[in-house]
């Protein structure tokens, strides 16, 4: 069992990438929940995007998905990209707006 | 213990570990920085998977794009003031719950499942394929996105640019 | 029985009549209030014409209820039909309409008060094209669910009564409109949403063949899914005695409780009534009321038999609840419309413990008194409303001695206050005592006990004609004028008819009585 | 003569009043007289018309019963089509009957001419009395329980109107929902009864119930049932003559005008109760006769107790009525059934006399007031009477009369039915072990005649308590002496028998016999032969006790009151005095005194207390806890049904409110609850 | 190859004659900076003809460039209910006071609605997970911008930021369930998926997994709870106009393409569908429950929350979430009659809510006011639009004799044959409560008298044009539904099922 284990841990494969991606998912969850700052928001929704990203890449690695998930990684970056110029965009507008980027003192809309 | 064993953990420990700091710096540019030698930490595992031209639009696009733009983004919000970097996090606890259990939901997804492995190939020549791929199969994407990044482009036009009357 | 004036059958004409009289109310500009005034008595006064038309040319013989051989005026046209899809049979609704022993009755009592109700109305000076381009819409609602006989038809006219009634009382009602309007809409509203579910589980559940292509067609035509053989195999209603049909009945049950209205779920009539205009309250009482009865009959008994058979008792006891409660929480009212409102309980009470009997008597006793306490109820709130329209006063201990003042009116007041207590010479009297009859047959001691309520009845009955129309008037009022022609003409034809009915009531009971003893038979058949 | 022409007379007999009653209520103020000359004229066509149908009947067709009916409503059901036939029928009993009614009615009319001059809805008065006529023979011409029915509610509603003439005053209109709300009690009871009958035969007709019992179907098959059938239809007498409970209307009645008094509360209205249950006397069983004696009995005693202690004079000749009502009754209970429908007539004509006297003198009185401007002093009250008896001669005379009458004296018609009433209830009680019944029978007798006595003593005789305003009495015009003149020659023997000793041999004797009894012969009662034999054999036991009691009543009145040989030792005397009686000869009288009169009038007086704190009180309450239970359920209905509703309502407000709340505007909160709702999704799911 | 796409490009004119319209748009507005309403003229023409494109589409079942996007019955459906939508926000646009303030940037602004016509126009015929995401983000990314588009106003500003933020963390969550997804089945077009899962991958949690996170980010563009956090605060923040295109459009784009998704993919299909009618999941992955959770949740979640709203914009948001609950009731309940309902549904669903959102516009224009609370008294000021804005609420609220009944009526129908009384009974019940808030407006219109300045309003002929042409298609399929019943059912073909 132990062997096992160990053996396991000496051989990374497609699982230890996925942990690898789930914990970076996690962290950008985290991040996208606890920092208060709309720029760090985005920092987490970037890697939550990463983390998929990865998962994409190992996928086309170990499995029958081949290069196709290359291909996604590649437009998923773009699409990325394109995201985080816009919302960077709204963060200058929101910053020229409110003088702050901190999200939870943008919060007039609620009920 | 192979190389590949090594420079797995290596990164893997750089990723995760620039990716903590990210999530839990107080100031906002160390985050920035540490989501930098995360993203180049991915780009290291690409190229582990043989996607070495996924690796390179990673460094390219990420490090060298967005993550310029981020910077970008927080030297025009903060205008210099050091105090400014310094930000908030708070409800961690309730947050770091949720997330950690997320962490677990997903280990033991994976733990239990027998992934449809197939005999790893190892490629050498993949850009050729991803290209063929483009203009073959992938050409309907890869037009769209075309339009996608136009519209970005006037999105974040339309945004960033000031409005001649704002009083409102 | 076909009867067609211009190609068009009268029963269209009698249901869209009022719709082409608001269309025209809509187009009369608003200062020029007599004129839409005269449209509307005009429109009502042809539909009042046309419902006499359909009584001469009704046959009394024919029996209804689950033949479509023996409806009378029958119009069925296909209004939209969806070819069969494989995982589907074919899709039928109809535009169906017909009367019988049943709906003949409420026709004419629905042609009748709306009629007068318009003449009542004449005083809104409110918004009057507004009002009585609503008016004439809830009129072609009222007609429309006592004619069709197709279930999805009788929901839309269901409904499209409950809008223009929101905003007759919600607009020209009194202080409190608005919670009263919303108080009807939102009780009605909940009881359609359960009739509504039970339509779909009926559309499922009942596919008849086609005769000439040999389709399966599911259909909201009430005959259709009134044959058992109809019931598809599987489906959620199939069957006899099982829980969903059990189910199924009681959702009904309770739309058609709500507004009947039947204790527990009577709490809106009250707040509605207070707060509407007089003619709004003469045909919520009058025709609305009966709407509740009328689904039941035309709707629950004959489709659910067997669970009509196995919810009999706890109609009846609900039914002697009313019968009593009402009578009890009129006795406690200072208010004297309230008052009636819940005399108006109590009465409907009646109707519900006739039809709960499910014997021919009781049934017959059911229907006329759902006709009859339409007619009282109507002059009882021609009553309060002249009062109020002369002194905006509506509290019992406001007035006394209106004998003296009022005699014309006072003489109206007692007959129908009296037809309303159950005085034998009086409509009112028959069909209580046949209500009875017939509940007692069944239900032997729910009778004995609901006979109380008249005791209870002739109580606060008298005590009303006491506090208003004898003893001393208040100096403030020594001088009301007495009736009007106006009012005289709109009090008219109901007192009449009052006494017409109490005294040979004969030949109306026998327009109902073919249809509702094959009704009982139908049950009978079905139901054990 | 044929016999359906009984049958047209009859109908026309009963729509002469209804077409003045149709007539003066449309047209009545504009007629010259207010068209009281209308009202009397068709009233007096129809008595004359009666008395014709009587006559005939009587002459011609003695043993028969015409019948006619017409289909009122045909109702088709499972079994197919039953009908409900409208009837009326003759015999002898409604014959009789008639004219009764018709006579009183057409001599109340006349006397109300007098009576009513003046009056501000004098019409109205009269076509209210046409209505009554009309329902009022309606009850007595019906063949059928719904039709009986549907005219004893009409009654009830005429005698509302009428109680209710002067209905500014808050006393009449009060009396007027009271009478109708109490009769409509015992009226449900009647319709529970009818209930019974008719789902059990499906008919309403006497003859076919009768029929079908007779052929031995039952009520739910069970004798059970036709007992409480028999009781149930009973309620509507309780309520119509004003039985023990449901005697409390009664009284108050006298609000109304004396000759509606005189008509409905004393002569016919009331007697329809008696009516009824001679009617339907077939179909009671044992059980629900006796029931029907105690109660006339426990009625009689209670009112005849009452009537001695009144100082109102009508209320003195209500509680009487309520007596002599009871005492009818308790003869159909006991079987003497000609006996009690001969009282039902003789009490009629005495009845109706008294109350035409009584308006005589009330008249006269508020006359005599009037004139003094006296606007406080009661008119109605005998205290303030006294010596009338020299400025009415007429009215005095016709009182004497009527009062000797209703004591039983003999040669008067009340004693011919009295006498045959007290010997039923002798035989009944030695038959059957109801003592009870013959004692209270003869108690009342004695009461009866003691209290009538003590009414015309202070009314007539004596010292008036006011000499100038005896100056203003006077005789009551021609138009309402007549009519007394004419109740009080009928109030003698000779019309009913022509043996002033036995009734048993008058016509009415002969024409009334008692109907066989057709229920289960172990629920019949004592059956007719039977009960005769014994009836003769006690005749003449009864009518010595009888005379004795009535003479007995009469001296002691006239004891107390006319030679106050009691009362004015009492009423001279000081305390001083009294012990000096005591201590001479006049202790004995003392304790009599004391033991009879203050004995008896105190538990006359506690008996009345019992009426007026305890039963009246207990209908008083009655009502009061109606209207108690008519608040608790408006608060419920307000307060708790209602209140669900919005509970309901308020729940689905509160879960919005708190679901706005969760919408903190903070975007990361949202996040957190999108998280937080994925995982819940995920433990859910997987 | 060449031919193959030459072919294809056939097909595909309608998204051509988007992307050229886009273009048109651009170089009409360097040209003629804020020259009036051109571009709005020019996007109109430009709907309109792929509109007619689209039409001339009808009755094709293909999948062009290699099964990346599929032309069938089904997209062309959707695809003209969403080029009506686009038709009517273009429409609005034009009498928008709030955008004619802003008047300098309209060229964008008709850019991105073109952009996010096409984005969804992709999201509702793509077959690939990967198109399917870009679709996603395309009209993602336009709506932000739209969504802040207003620059002088501070709710438009925080409105895009909390929308961009939840947008971004929902889709990057769904690309993660989207990899998973391809991961486990090793395909990326959404057939290749089925085979592979009809085949019998197994692993039934990585899969639920996968689902569920996809669920996530369909749910965010749904606004189904509990993803719907972000709708109320955007819908009110976003331009009114912007609101009712998010609350039709992208809604109903997203709900195309979470059926075409799941039910090529998740679904066995079997030979016998056709006559069944009836639809059967991969075994062990019941995805149908997870939605009906969310259903009942959202209808009632959507509804009590409506209920104290008093801003018409966001009580439409809370109504627009309940209402998605109603229409995934078609897509939980597995047979092809409850995919024709609730495609009845959608299509009434955008006369309805579109007519509800354009009188809340005409109101605001005059009134300055989004609260309902100012809306006293308007029943005698408008008489007209205030009957209109009557009809679209019962509507709303599914009375009869309007087409909102008829669309809750077939969805129930469809649910209660197939056995789901439980949901149907919430949605009953919650149809109740919904009536509440619904009526409020009416009360607020007719019951109460004018407050304050009393004139009556008035609104040009266009105005009144456009309401009818929503009115008229409220009313009348609410009487004569057939032809409507027969569109749907012919149109539930989905190529590859």
């Amino acid at each position: 069992m132990e062997n096992q284990f160990i053996y396991w841990l000496a051989n990374p494969g497609l699982n230890h990438f996925l942990m690898v991606s789930a914990l970076l998912f996690a962290l950008g969850l985290m991040a996208v929940i606890t920092r208060r700052n709309v720029i760090m928001v985005l920092m987490g929704v970037e890697l939550i995007l990463n983390s998929a990203n990865l998962n994409f890449v190992a996928f086309s690695h170990y499995t029958s998905l081949s290069l196709e998930g290359h291909m996604i990684a590649l437009f998923v970056i773009i699409i990325a990209s394109a995201e985080a110029a816009v919302a960077l965009a709204i963060i200058l507008n929101i910053y020229n707006r409110f003088r702050t980027i901190n999200v939870d003192e943008i919060s007039n809309l609620k009920g | 213990m192979n190389l590949f064993a090594i420079i797995f953990y290596l990164f893997a420990i750089v990723t995760i570990g620039s990716a903590v700091i990210m999530v839990f710096s107080k100031n906002i540019v160390h985050s920035a920085f540490a989501l930098m030698f995360s993203l180049i930490g991915l780009a290291v595992f690409y190229v582990l998977l043989y996607a070495d031209f996924v690796a390179a639009t990673q460094l390219v696009v990420y490090v060298g794009g967005i993550l310029i733009l981020i910077l970008f983004g927080v030297m025009l919000t903060t205008q210099g003031i050091p105090e400014k970097l310094e930000v908030l996090i708070i409800n961690v606890w309730p947050s770091a719950i949720l997330s950690s259990l997320i962490a677990v939901i997903l280990f033991f997804v994976f733990t239990n499942t027998e992934w449809n492995l197939i005999q790893v190939v190892e490629r050498t020549e993949v850009v050729p394929e991803l290209g063929m791929l483009l203009i073959s199969k992938f050409l309907l994407p890869f037009q769209a996105i075309g339009v996608l990044l136009l519209i970005a482009i006037i999105g974040a036009m339309l945004m960033s640019t000031q409005s001649k009357r704002l009083n409102n | 029985m076909e009867l067609q004036l211009l190609g068009i059958g009268i029963l269209t004409w009698i249901v869209f009549i009022p719709i082409v009289g608001m269309i025209i109310v809509l187009l009369i500009p608003d200062s020029r209030q007599d004129a839409i005034r005269w449209t509307a008595l005009a429109v009502t006064g042809m539909q009042l014409m046309l419902a006499g038309l359909i009584l001469r040319n009704f046959d009394r013989s024919m029996l209804g209820i689950n033949e479509s051989g023996s409806f009378q005026f029958v119009e069925h046209f296909n209004w939209i039909t969806v070819d069969a899809l494989p995982w589907i049979g074919k899709v039928e609704i109809t535009y169906f309409l017909g009367i019988d022993g049943l709906s003949v009755l409420m026709v004419i009592l629905t042609a009748l008060i709306s009629f007068v109700g318009v003449i009542s109305s004449w005083k809104i000076g409110k918004m009057v094209k507004g009002y009585f381009a609503l008016y004439l819409l809830l009129v072609t609602g009222m007609m429309g669910v006592f004619v069709s006989l197709d279930f999805f038809l009788f929901f839309i006219f269901w409904e499209i009564i409950l809008l223009p009634m929101y905003f007759l009382i919600g607009i020209w009602g009194g202080p409190r409109r608005e919670y009263a309007a919303i108080k009807f809409f939102l009780y009605t509203f909940i009881g359609s949403i359960l009739m509504m579910l039970v339509m779909i589980a009926l559309y499922f559940s009942i596919a008849y063949t086609d005769p000439v292509t040999g389709e399966l067609v599911h259909t909201f035509n009430l005959l259709h899914m009134m044959n058992p053989d109809n019931l598809v195999e599987g489906s959620i209603l199939a069957g006899i005695n099982t829980t969903w049909r059990y189910i199924a009945w009681i959702a009904l049950f309770v739309n058609f409780a709500i507004k009947i209205p039947l204790f527990p779920f009577h709490t809106w009539l009250p707040d509605a009534h207070v707060e509407a205009p007089t003619a709004i309250s003469v045909i919520l009482a009058g025709v609305l009321l009966k709407l509740g009865a009328y689904g039941l009959l035309r709707i629950s008994f004959p489709i659910f038999p067997d669970a009509t058979v196995y919810f009999a008792y706890m109609m009846a006891v609900l039914g002697m609840i009313s019968i009593i409660y009402g009578a009890f929480c009129a006795m406690a009212q200072t208010d004297f419309k309230k008052l009636i409102a819940y005399s108006s309980v109590s009465h409907m009470g009646i109707v519900v413990l006739g039809i709960a009997s499910l014997t021919t008597q009781g049934m017959v006793g059911g229907v006329f008194q759902m006709f009859n306490h339409g007619i009282i109820t109507a002059v009882l709130f021609l009553v309060v409303g002249v009062l109020y329209d002369r002194t905006h006063k509506r509290g019992l201990t406001d007035f006394g001695g209106m004998a003296t003042v009022m005699p014309r009116y006072t003489g109206v007041a007692i007959i129908g206050m009296f037809a309303a207590l159950g005085l034998p010479g009086l409509n009112g009297f028959v069909s209580e005592l046949f209500s009875f009859l017939g509940a007692f047959s069944a239900f032997r001691w729910i009778a004995i006990i609901s006979v109380t309520g008249i005791i209870i009845t002739a109580a606060y009955i008298l005590w009303t004609v006491q506090r208003v129309f004898l003893g001393k008037s208040p100096e403030q009022y020594k001088n009301l004028p007495d009736l009007s022609a106006r009012e005289m003409v709109s009090f008219a034809p109901l007192i009449m008819l009052i006494i017409m009915l109490g005294i040979y009531p004969g030949p109306t009971i026998k327009l109902m009585n073919a249809s509702v003893s094959h009704l009982v038979d139908l049950i009978n058949i079905g139901g054990f | 003569m044929e016999l359906q022409l009984y049958i047209q007379l009859a109908l026309i007999t009963l729509a002469l009043p209804f077409a003045g009653f149709l007539i003066l209520i449309f047209t009545g103020k504009r007629l010259p007289r207010n068209g009281d000359w209308l009202a009397t004229g068709l009233i007096s066509l129809a008595f004359l018309l009666s008395l014709f149908i009587l006559i005939a009947k009587l002459v011609w067709h003695h043993n028969e019963t015409i019948t006619s009916s017409l289909n009122w409503i045909t109702l088709n059901d499972l079994m197919g089509p039953s009908s409900i036939e409208f009837g009326i029928t003759v015999d002898n009993l409604s014959a009789i009957l008639l004219v009764v009614v018709t006579m009183i009615s057409m001599l109340v009319h006349f006397f109300s001419i007098g009576y009513m001059k003046g009056d501000i809805r004098y019409s109205r008065y009269f076509a209210c009395l046409g209505l009554f006529s009309f329902s009022m023979l309606g009850i007595v011409l019906t063949n059928n329980l719904l039709l009986m029915y549907i005219f004893w509610e009409l009654v009830g509603i005429s005698s509302y109107l009428l109680i209710g003439h002067w209905y500014e005053k808050k006393t009449a209109t009060n009396a007027a929902s009271k009478a109708f709300v109490v009769n409509r009690v015992g009226d449900a009871g009647m319709f529970v009864g009818i209930m019974i009958l008719f789902t059990s035969f499906s008919t309403f007709t006497f003859e076919t119930i009768f029929d079908a019992i007779s052929n031995g179907e039952l009520p739910f098959e069970s004798t059970g049932w036709l007992t409480a059938a028999g009781i149930l239809i009973f309620c509507g007498a309780i309520g119509k003559s004003a039985q023990f409970p449901l005697h409390v209307w009664l009284p108050d009645a006298m609000e109304g005008p004396t000759p509606v008094s005189a008509l409905i509360h004393a002569a016919t209205m009331v007697a329809a109760g008696v009516y009824l249950v001679a009617r339907v006397f077939p179909l009671l069983t044992a059980d629900a006769l006796l029931v029907i004696a105690y109660i006339g009995a426990v009625t009689s005693v209670i009112a005849a107790t009452i009537a001695a202690t009144q100082m109102d004079i009508k209320k003195v000749l209500a509680y009487s009525t309520i007596s002599q009502l009871g005492f009818m009754i308790m003869a159909l209970g006991v079987g003497a059934y000609a006996a009690g429908f001969m009282h039902l007539v003789t009490h009629a004509a005495f009845k109706a006399g008294l109350f035409l006297a009584a308006g005589s003198i009330i008249f006269a009185m508020h006359k005599a007031l009037h004139k003094t401007n006296d606007h406080h002093t009661d008119a109605q009250d005998i205290r303030n009477m006294g010596g009338l008896k020299r400025k009415m001669p007429v009215t005095y005379w016709t009182f004497l009369i009527f009062t000797l009458a209703i004591s039983g004296i003999p040669f008067t018609s009340g004693f011919l039915s009295k006498d045959e009433i007290l010997a039923g209830t002798l035989a009944f009680g030695i038959m059957s072990g109801h003592y009870l019944l013959p004692v209270a029978a003869f108690l009342v007798a004695g009461l009866t005649a003691f209290y009538m006595f003590r009414a015309l003593i202070l009314t007539f005789h004596g010292e008036h308590a006011n000499a100038t305003r005896l100056e203003g009495v006077e005789e009551s015009p021609k138009v309402m002496i007549i009519p007394l003149i004419i109740l009080a020659s009928l109030s003698v023997y000779i019309f009913y028998s022509f043996n002033p000793f036995g009734a048993a041999s008058g016509w009415i004797f002969q024409a009334i016999e008692r109907p066989l009894s057709i229920v289960p012969v172990a629920m019949q009662p004592i059956s007719n032969l039977l009960f005769h034999n014994v009836v003769s054999m006690v005749h003449s036991i009864a009518m010595g006790l009888s005379i004795l009691f009535a003479f007995s009543g009469i001296i002691f009145a006239l004891l107390v009151y006319k030679w106050k040989k009691i009362d004015a030792d009492r009423l001279a005397n000081s305390m001083g005095m009294l012990y000096k009686g005591a201590f001479h000869k006049w202790y004995f009288d003392k304790v009599y005194y004391k033991v009879f009169v203050d004995g008896i009038l105190g538990f006359v007086k506690g008996l009345h207390k019992f009426d007026d704190k305890v039963i009246d009180g207990f209908v008083n309450s009655t009502a009061g806890v109606a209207i108690h239970l008519s608040n608790i359920s408006k608060w419920i209905d307000e307060h708790i049904v209602n209140e669900l509703v919005t509970l309901t309502a308020w729940i689905a407000g509160y879960a919005g409110e708190q679901l706005g709340r969760l919408q903190t505007g903070k975007v990361q909160t949202y996040l957190a609850f999108m998280v937080f709702g994925f995982i819940v999704l995920f433990i859910l799911f997987i | 190859m060449g031919d193959n796409i030459l072919n294809n490009i056939v097909l595909f004119y309608p998204e051509i004659t988007l992307v050229v319209t886009l273009c048109a748009l651009v170089f009409s507005d360097l040209l003629m900076k804020g020259k009036g309403q051109f571009t709005g003229w020019l996007l109109l023409g430009g709907f309109c003809l792929t509109g007619i494109f689209l039409l001339l589409q009808n009755g094709y079942s293909e999948s062009v460039f290699d099964d990346m996007f599929a032309v069938d019955s089904f997209g062309i459906y959707f695809k003209v209910i969403l080029i009506l939508s686009g038709i009517f926000i273009v429409l609005f646009t034009m009498r928008s006071r709030e955008l004619e303030r802003n008047m300098q940037r309209i060229g964008e602004y008709y850019m991105l609605i073109a952009g996010m016509m096409l984005g969804m126009f992709l999201m509702v015929g793509s077959t690939n997970v990967l198109l399917m995401y870009l679709a996603f983000e395309m009209t993602s990314i336009s709506s932000y911008v739209l969504t802040g588009y207003i620059k002088g106003s501070l709710k438009s500003a925080e409105a895009s930021m909390k929308y961009i933020i939840f947008g971004a963390v929902s889709s990057g969550i769904m690309l993660y369930g989207l990899s998973l997804l391809c991961g486990v089945t090793g395909a990326t077009d959404i057939y290749a998926i089925n085979a592979s899962l009809v085949e019998g991958v197994g692993q039934p949690m990585v899969l639920s997994t996968a689902v569920l996170m996809i669920i996530v980010g369909l749910g965010f563009k749904i606004a189904v709870v509990p993803f719907h956090f972000w709708a109320p605060d955007v819908y009110e923040g976003a331009p009114l106009v912007i609101t009712a295109f998010l609350a039709v459009a992208s809604k109903i784009a997203a709900f195309a393409m979470l059926i075409r998704l799941f039910s090529v993919s998740f679904l066995v299909h079997v030979a016998d569908t056709q006559s069944t009618g009836l639809l059967n999941v991969i075994e062990g992955l019941n995805w149908n429950i997870v939605l009906s959770g969310m259903s009942a949740l959202a209808m009632i979640v959507g509804n009590l929350a409506a209920l104290w709203q008093t801003n018409i914009k966001r009580l439409l948001a809370y109504s627009s979430i309940a209402h998605a609950g109603y229409i995934l009731m078609g897509i939980v309940v597995l047979t092809e009659e409850a995919r024709s309902a609730m495609m009845m549904y959608i299509f009434i669903y955008l006369f309805m809510n579109l007519g509800a959102f354009y009188i809340a516009m005409l109101f605001s224009n005059k009134l300055n006011s989004e609260s309902i609370e100012d809306y006293k008294g308007l029943g005698f000021r408008a008489p007209f639009e205030s009957v209109a804005m009557t009809v679209f609420m019962i509507a709303l609220a599914g009375l009869p004799p309007t087409a909102g009944f008829i669309a809750k009526l077939y969805i129930f129908g469809a649910a209660m044959n197939a056995g789901w009384l439980w949901l149907v009974f919430i949605a009953g019940v919650t149809a109740v409560i919904s009536l509440f808030y619904y009526i409020r407006i009416v009360r607020n219109m007719f019951l109460y008298n004018p407050e304050g300045e009393s004139g009556q309003l008035y609104f040009d002929v266009f105005s009144k044009v456009i309401v009818l042409l929503l009115l008229i298609p409220t009313l009348f399929l609410g009487v004569y539904f057939g032809p409507l019943i027969k569109l749907a059912r012919t149109s539930i073909n989905i190529f590859g099922m």
